[in-house]
């Protein structure tokens, strides 16, 4: 909290209810530039609310979110790009009518400037943003290794390869800050690993914030751990640490400690 | 391996696809393209040597779709004319498009008349906000757009000469209702019903010459369209009520004087009801509940209502008229041979005859200014069914400028149709005539036209 | 004053009418999330149909009768052939589906029994009453409307309150997938709910018809307000229902009473934007939670 | 054929014309084409055939519109002739009260339904399906009346008039009036398709898709409703004021909810969110019910009842068989051949993928991947 001058995300003190049950009762985490920040708790802990706060679909009741040093005050989901922040989806949330690089390229968004005019009249102002775009979506498919299905619709294609296109969207506005939901759910062991490095790599340019059920992912790619239940923050601090800490164990006793996730058991959620 | 690209091939597909649609409308217009049809060899459109080309453009569908049996009665007039030499040696063909009553399509089906049908002139055509979108149209062209199934005043006017109407004007109407209330019920306060456009404007302006101004205590408007039917008329019914009037004049159409009526029984409001010879026949109100629910006083609510026609009713079958039309209609229209003649198809008779005599007057030499003339000239004389000789002259466009008054009576002779059985009607004093503009209402003493001796011995 | 009551009482009474129109939208938006916009039209062919059966010498109840049973069948054929297939389809497809059904069974009536207006008797009297000296604008026929209705809306309450039946329709309706794998078996359910909705509607017909007159579209305005009555009232409640539909109707009688008849369309639109700019749900449906 | 195949593969390969890539440029090469092929076929026909391709010219304008609110953008509308009225009763007022040419009118006749559309739109930005399509549905039936409440400012049930725009001497008016409604039918499609072909059509297309999705993107999604809602309600009051000048006048009667539905059906027909598919809606909208309807009813020899609801009955068909078999409209079933023709010449072999009707391209409004978003939306 003494951290809001340098910079990354501070949600401090967060507390929202949902009909007299709360969700999330004072709850704070930072997440600064270069790091990796996990957030786990068993099922219903408040992770998924959390980020619909910091993503503004749910108003807190009380306490501040700070990003670089600017309170968010009432802020819609689509002033999240522009300030810096992206978000991809638990379910990836693609388009269906759009080719997997129109996909990519509407991330691009907050960053495009031509106006209506110059799209009406189809003048140069806008073509050129497009090709630029275009350049730059197809750039990073290429980095993600997924070029040679851009023009393909996504909903045709394997799950694994439509997660690295909502991610690559979740890139084209350059955040500072990405927030993954779940992204390892439905993905093979192999899959794993190269997510896992994909997200490490993240760390050079921007801060990650990521919900995630499969501990090995979690343990092995995080700087920082918070532990979610019942909507309160039981523990933080290094996956050492945190896995040292009796009172999560206590958290996840009685329930399996989730691996790997099904897509089809998110399906239903 | 390279790939198969499915964008690309999409891409390609979708130029081919753009190609086949421009083959496609040029394909469509070829098949419809059509020269003008049949260019005649005379100078006049739509004559030839052996054949004179009408249309009209009717509300066969929609809203006004109850008038769809006017435009056949016309064309089994024209029916027997052809059987019988047709006109001056010319046969009669007349083309009835289906406007819906919407004059957009109006506007469509009247330039397909014109520029391809090739019509020499537009008659019968019904409706008023219909034929008015395609009043300039027609006389820009001078096509001749004659006797208009509407009382609107705007058909007679100079500066659209080629347009007449037939039915009497809705000022008219007026007129002789007012001075029949001014006359029966002086001193009682009268309410105004009215429909909220051409045609109650027209019969207000009528009533207010003869009723006095301060004796119209409320003055009340619908917009004829369904929404007006479900919302219901309490609210005017109710104003009225209130007013304390005690005579309703309702220039209105059929369906909404019965609405008008229901909703007056439920009110519980029982005033001298008037009405305008529009919706002068008790069988187009059509409403039986209107007719046979006991009011709060056991009187049926239309029961003893004043109402006006041009001519007989199609039930008086002792009238010549009546009779001949029904026996030529029942020969050339399968309609009335199946279900009888209503009052819809002996007015369709009358402008079919009226039509067939126009272009008999014209002569041999047919041109649409000698029609014109024509009528100018002759139309006074044309023989008709209704209750005044036609009123038609260089100046004045209109058909009819009389009434007969009538009362709605539970003891007349009721109406059976096959959509119920209605009210009968008696008629009350004598027939009046007037024109639209200042003058008095007059007595009219002379007979009914007689049945020319030519339409009785062929029908 | 008389002329605020009576206005008033007409507005009742129209209000009922379209709440009957609301409840039968209610029923099977609850029942498989589709406004059906058809449903005005098919309770149109019912009420021909019942009209024919007058005309055969029938009593008006048998007519009634027949119209509600051949409503019930019709509601559920149009479900098993039309809206069956577009089950877990846009509910854009929904929408043009039963809008096409709308115009094409207009169509289908006209060409059948012509576009002329007919007319339809009602069961009770339609004149006013005196109570005491004051003539009241409520005829026997109001209070008929009025039970009607309110039975309609008591028996639908107790359906999805009351009976496992109901419960499982709501189950079907807004989780089909669950309701399957609890074993619910989700067809015929849907079919039963078409069809009731479908009876629910022709009963709107058959009570608003002696004040209008038949004709293939006169469904047509009743429909826009009872949707408007709905949509007042939250799509999926009947309570809510009943009171758009008399919310509805005074609104359109006192526009029409003080400020002119044409602009009773436009009050019911206002009356729709306003009441969902303050609660885009309606007002008496439970706000759900946003999706994310 | 193998032969043949393997010369169209060659050509396929390396291809002798490329379309430029710049949108503008590309959209009016095209339209260069079309102007050329148009001026030649209102040429040949006869006079009332080109009244009737300005028909079909102003019915595109609008169908293109109700096209990019509908199909590209997933907002549905029944109230289109309602936004038709507001167009056509601007031009007749501005006839009436003005002497100005007839393109700075048809200006003013887009931008007052476009304001009247965001009137609509904004509310509508709340509304989805069902609530939506009623309300607009009411707009259709609403608005017409509001010119008999002020009758004396729109004339009443007599309306306006619009006089036939005059050219030339030489030309006959039904071909002038036509050449003005095909130029402002082909203007729309050049600007429709470069916006389709920009940030806005992908953002259009993306909150028709998944509007969370949309948001986190950066994309304003009201904001987007509204713009679509605005370019939609401006085409069809273009529409409007075009059929306008068609039928030589306006009045409260002309633009019934028949024109709302004819639009959708035409929509339909053409395929759901194609943009050349408007001119396969706007030929059945201007034919079927004046010219084929008529001559299959002569054909057949059904009573007259029968045929004067032939038309009806056959829009209402389209309407529900179109969205249960094809969605994909004509335009759809177009691509769905030309991609197999396409593919069966084409180098690279033929398609390893299964394509079906149903999976067409892109922009299907109506598209069938409600079980796959609904796995994609996890719970709060």
């Amino acid at each position: 909290m003494t951290n809001s001058e340098t910079g990354g995300l501070v949600v401090n003190e967060i507390t929202v209810s949902f009909g007299g049950l709360t969700a999330l009762d004072g709850v704070s985490l930072s997440v600064h530039a270069g790091e990796v920040v996990g957030v786990i708790g068993p099922n219903g802990a408040g992770k998924t609310t959390l980020f619909n706060i910091v993503c503004g679909f749910v108003r807190p009741e009380s306490g501040t979110i700070v990003f670089n040093g600017k309170q968010l005050r009432r802020h819609q989901p689509h002033d999240l790009a522009k300030a810096g922040i992206s978000r991809t989806l638990q379910g990836v949330g693609l388009w269906g009518g759009l080719t997997v690089v129109d996909n990519v390229m509407a991330g691009a968004q907050s960053t495009a400037r031509a106006d209506f005019a110059s799209a009406l009249f189809g003048l140069w102002r806008s073509s050129r943003e497009e090709s630029r775009i275009r350049q730059r979506a197809l750039e990073l498919l290429g980095e993600l290794r997924i070029a040679e299905y851009a023009n393909r619709y996504p909903l045709t294609l394997p799950y694994a390869i439509q997660k690295r296109t909502a991610l690559a969207r979740a890139l084209m506005c350059e955040p500072n800050l990405i927030l993954l939901d779940e992204p390892a759910s439905g993905l093979s062991e192999a899959e794993l690993q190269e997510l896992g490095k994909l997200i490490i790599g993240l760390r050079d340019k921007m801060g990650v914030l990521l919900v995630e059920h499969h501990m090995d992912l979690v343990m092995s790619i995080c700087d920082r751990l918070v532990v979610l239940n019942f909507g309160r923050v039981i523990a933080s601090g290094s996956p050492a640490e945190v896995q040292a800490n009796p009172d999560v164990t206590t958290a996840y006793l009685g329930q399996d400690i989730p691996t790997v996730d099904s897509p089809v058991a998110n399906a239903g959620s | 391996m390279k790939r198969f690209s499915l964008h690309s091939a999409r891409r390609r597909a979708r130029l081919y696809a753009t190609g086949v649609v421009a083959c496609a409308v040029v394909g469509t217009m070829a098949l419809t393209a059509s020269g003008p049809a049949n260019a005649a060899s005379v100078s006049t459109p739509g004559v030839t040597a052996t054949s004179i080309s009408l249309g009209a453009t009717e509300p066969l569908t929609g809203v006004a779709a109850n008038y769809n049996d006017i435009a056949p009665a016309m064309k089994a007039v024209f029916a027997w004319a052809n059987a019988h030499g047709g006109v001056n040696g010319r046969q009669i063909n007349l083309t009835i498009d289906d406007d819906q009553y919407t004059p957009s399509i109006t506007a469509t089906m009247t330039h397909q008349l014109v520029l391809q049908n090739n019509i020499f002139a537009d008659v019968g055509s019904l409706g008023t906000p219909t034929q008015l979108q395609v009043q300039p149209y027609l006389n820009g062209l001078k096509v001749p757009q004659l006797f208009i199934l509407s009382g609107c005043n705007c058909w007679s006017s100079s500066k659209y000469p080629y347009s007449s109407g037939l039915q009497t004007p809705y000022t008219v109407d007026g007129k002789i209702l007012g001075s029949y209330v001014a006359k029966n019920f002086s001193g009682e306060k009268v309410g105004y019903f009215t429909q909220d456009d051409e045609f109650g404007f027209d019969a207000i302006k009528g009533l207010n010459m003869e009723i006095k101004g301060s004796s119209v205590v409320s003055k009340q408007t619908y917009v004829a369209s369904t929404a007006a039917y479900v919302a219901g008329l309490q609210s005017q019914v109710a104003a009225l009520q209130a007013s304390g009037a005690k005579v309703v004049v309702l220039a209105a159409i059929p369906p909404f004087v019965g609405l008008f009526a229901t909703t007056a029984a439920t009110l519980g409001y029982t005033p001298q009801l008037v009405i305008d010879g529009v919706a002068g026949d008790p069988s187009a109100i059509g409403a039986p509940a209107a007719l046979t629910t006991p009011a709060p006083n056991g009187q049926a609510l239309l029961n003893g209502a004043i109402t006006e026609a041009g001519g007989a009713f199609e039930d008086q079958t002792s009238n010549p008229w009546v009779r001949v039309a029904t026996k030529l209609l029942t020969k050339y229209d399968s309609e009335v041979a199946k279900n009888g003649i209503t009052g819809d198809e002996l007015t369709g008779f009358n402008l079919g005859y009226l039509v067939y005599q126009a272009l008999k007057a014209a002569g041999k030499n047919l041109t649409r200014q000698g029609l014109l003339n024509a009528i100018a000239a002759d139309g006074k004389n044309f023989a008709n069914s209704g209750f005044v000789p036609y009123s038609y002259s260089s100046t004045v466009h209109f058909g009819f400028e009389g009434e007969q008054l009538y009362k709605m009576s539970a003891t007349a002779t009721p109406i059976t149709l096959p959509t119920g059985t209605f009210m009968g009607v008696t008629p009350v004093g004598p027939v009046y005539y007037t024109s639209p503009g200042a003058g008095p209402v007059k007595v009219w003493h002379s007979a009914q036209d007689k049945v020319p001796a030519s339409l009785s011995s062929t029908a | 004053m008389q002329f605020f009551l009576n206005i008033t009482l007409g507005g009742i009474a129209t209000g009922m009418i379209v709440a009957a129109v609301a409840l039968g939208l209610v029923l099977i938006f609850r029942a498989t999330n589709i406004v059906n916009f058809a449903q005005g039209a098919m309770a149109m062919m019912t009420t021909y149909i019942a009209y024919a059966v007058l005309h055969k010498g029938s009593g008006y109840w048998l007519a009634f009768v027949v119209a509600l049973a051949t409503g019930l069948l019709f509601g559920a054929l149009t479900q098993v052939v039309l809206i069956r297939p577009l089950q877990g389809k846009s509910p854009l497809n929904a929408i043009i589906v039963t809008f096409g059904f709308l115009i094409f069974l207009e169509g289908l009536a006209g060409a059948i029994w012509g576009s002329q207006t007919r007319t339809f008797p009602a069961p009770f009297s339609e004149a006013g009453q005196k109570i005491g000296n004051t003539q009241i604008a409520f005829s026997p026929f109001d209070v008929f409307v009025v039970l009607a209705v309110l039975a309609l809306m008591i028996l639908m309450l107790v359906l999805f309150r009351g009976t496992d039946l109901g419960l499982r329709m709501r189950a079907v309706a807004f989780a089909p997938e669950t309701a399957r794998l609890l074993g619910v078996r989700v067809r015929p359910l849907l079919t039963l709910g078409w069809a009731l909705s479908a009876a629910a509607g022709v009963l709107a017909a058959l009570l608003v018809v002696p004040t209008s007159s038949l004709t293939p579209n006169f469904m047509d305005v009743i429909l826009i307000y009872g949707f408007t009555a709905a949509v007042v009232g939250g799509l999926d409640s009947p309570v809510g229902a009943l009171v758009g539909g008399l919310a509805t109707g005074l609104s359109l009688a006192y526009v029409g009473g003080y400020l002119g008849g044409s602009l009773e369309p436009m009050a019911a639109l206002a009356l729709v934007i306003v009441s969902l700019m303050i609660r885009p749900e309606g007002l008496f449906a439970r706000p759900a939670p946003r999706r994310v | 054929m193998g032969e043949l195949r393997k010369k169209a593969q060659g050509l396929a390969a390396k291809p002798w014309f490329r379309m430029p890539r710049q949108p503008m440029l590309r959209h009016l090469s095209y339209a260069a084409v079309a102007v050329v092929f148009l001026y030649f076929l209102t040429q040949k026909l006869s006079a009332f055939n080109d009244y009737e391709v300005g028909e079909i010219a102003f019915y595109v304008v609008a169908l293109a519109g109700l096209t990019l609110l509908t199909g590209v953008n997933g907002q549905i509308s029944l109230g289109h002739g309602g936004f038709m009225a507001v167009g056509g009763f601007t031009l007749a007022l501005l006839v009436e009260h003005t002497k100005w040419n007839v393109v700075p009118e048809l200006a003013i006749a887009i931008v007052t339904s476009a304001l009247v559309g965001a009137l609509i739109g904004i509310p509508a930005t709340r509304l989805r399906g069902p609530y939506l399509a009623g309300m607009t549905l009411m707009v259709a039936l609403g608005l017409p009346y509001l010119t008999n409440q002020y009758d004396s400012f729109f004339g009443g049930d007599q309306g306006l008039t619009t006089p036939q725009p005059i050219g030339p001497a030489s030309i006959n008016p039904e071909q002038w009036l036509a050449w003005i409604q095909l130029a402002c039918a082909l203007i729309v499609l050049i600007l429709l398709g470069n916006l389709l072909r920009s940030r806005f059509g992908r953002s259009f297309r993306a909150v028709r898709d998944d509007e969370i999705a949309a948001s986190l993107a950066g994309i304003h999604v009201a904001r987007t409703k509204v713009i679509a809602f605005m370019v939609s309600a401006g085409c069809a009051g273009l529409a409007g004021a075009l059929l306008a000048l068609s039928a030589g006048g306006v009045n409260s009667a002309e633009f019934p909810l028949s024109i709302s539905i004819y639009l959708l059906a035409g929509m339909v027909i053409g395929g759901t969110g194609s943009l050349m598919g408007v001119w396969w809606g706007a030929i059945l909208i201007v034919y079927l019910p004046t010219s084929w309807a008529p001559s299959l009813a002569n054909h057949f020899h059904v009573n007259s009842q029968v045929s004067a609801n032939l038309a009806v009955i056959i829009f209402g068909l389209v309407l529900v068989v179109g969205m249960l078999v094809a969605p994909g409209g004509i335009q759809g079933a177009l691509r769905w051949v030309a991609v197999r023709v396409g593919a069966y010449f084409s180098p690279d072999g033929v398609p390893n993928m299964k394509l079906s009707l149903q999976e067409a391209p892109t922009d299907r409004a109506v598209h069938d991947s409600e079980s796959v978003t609904q796995a994609d939306k996890p719970g709060v």
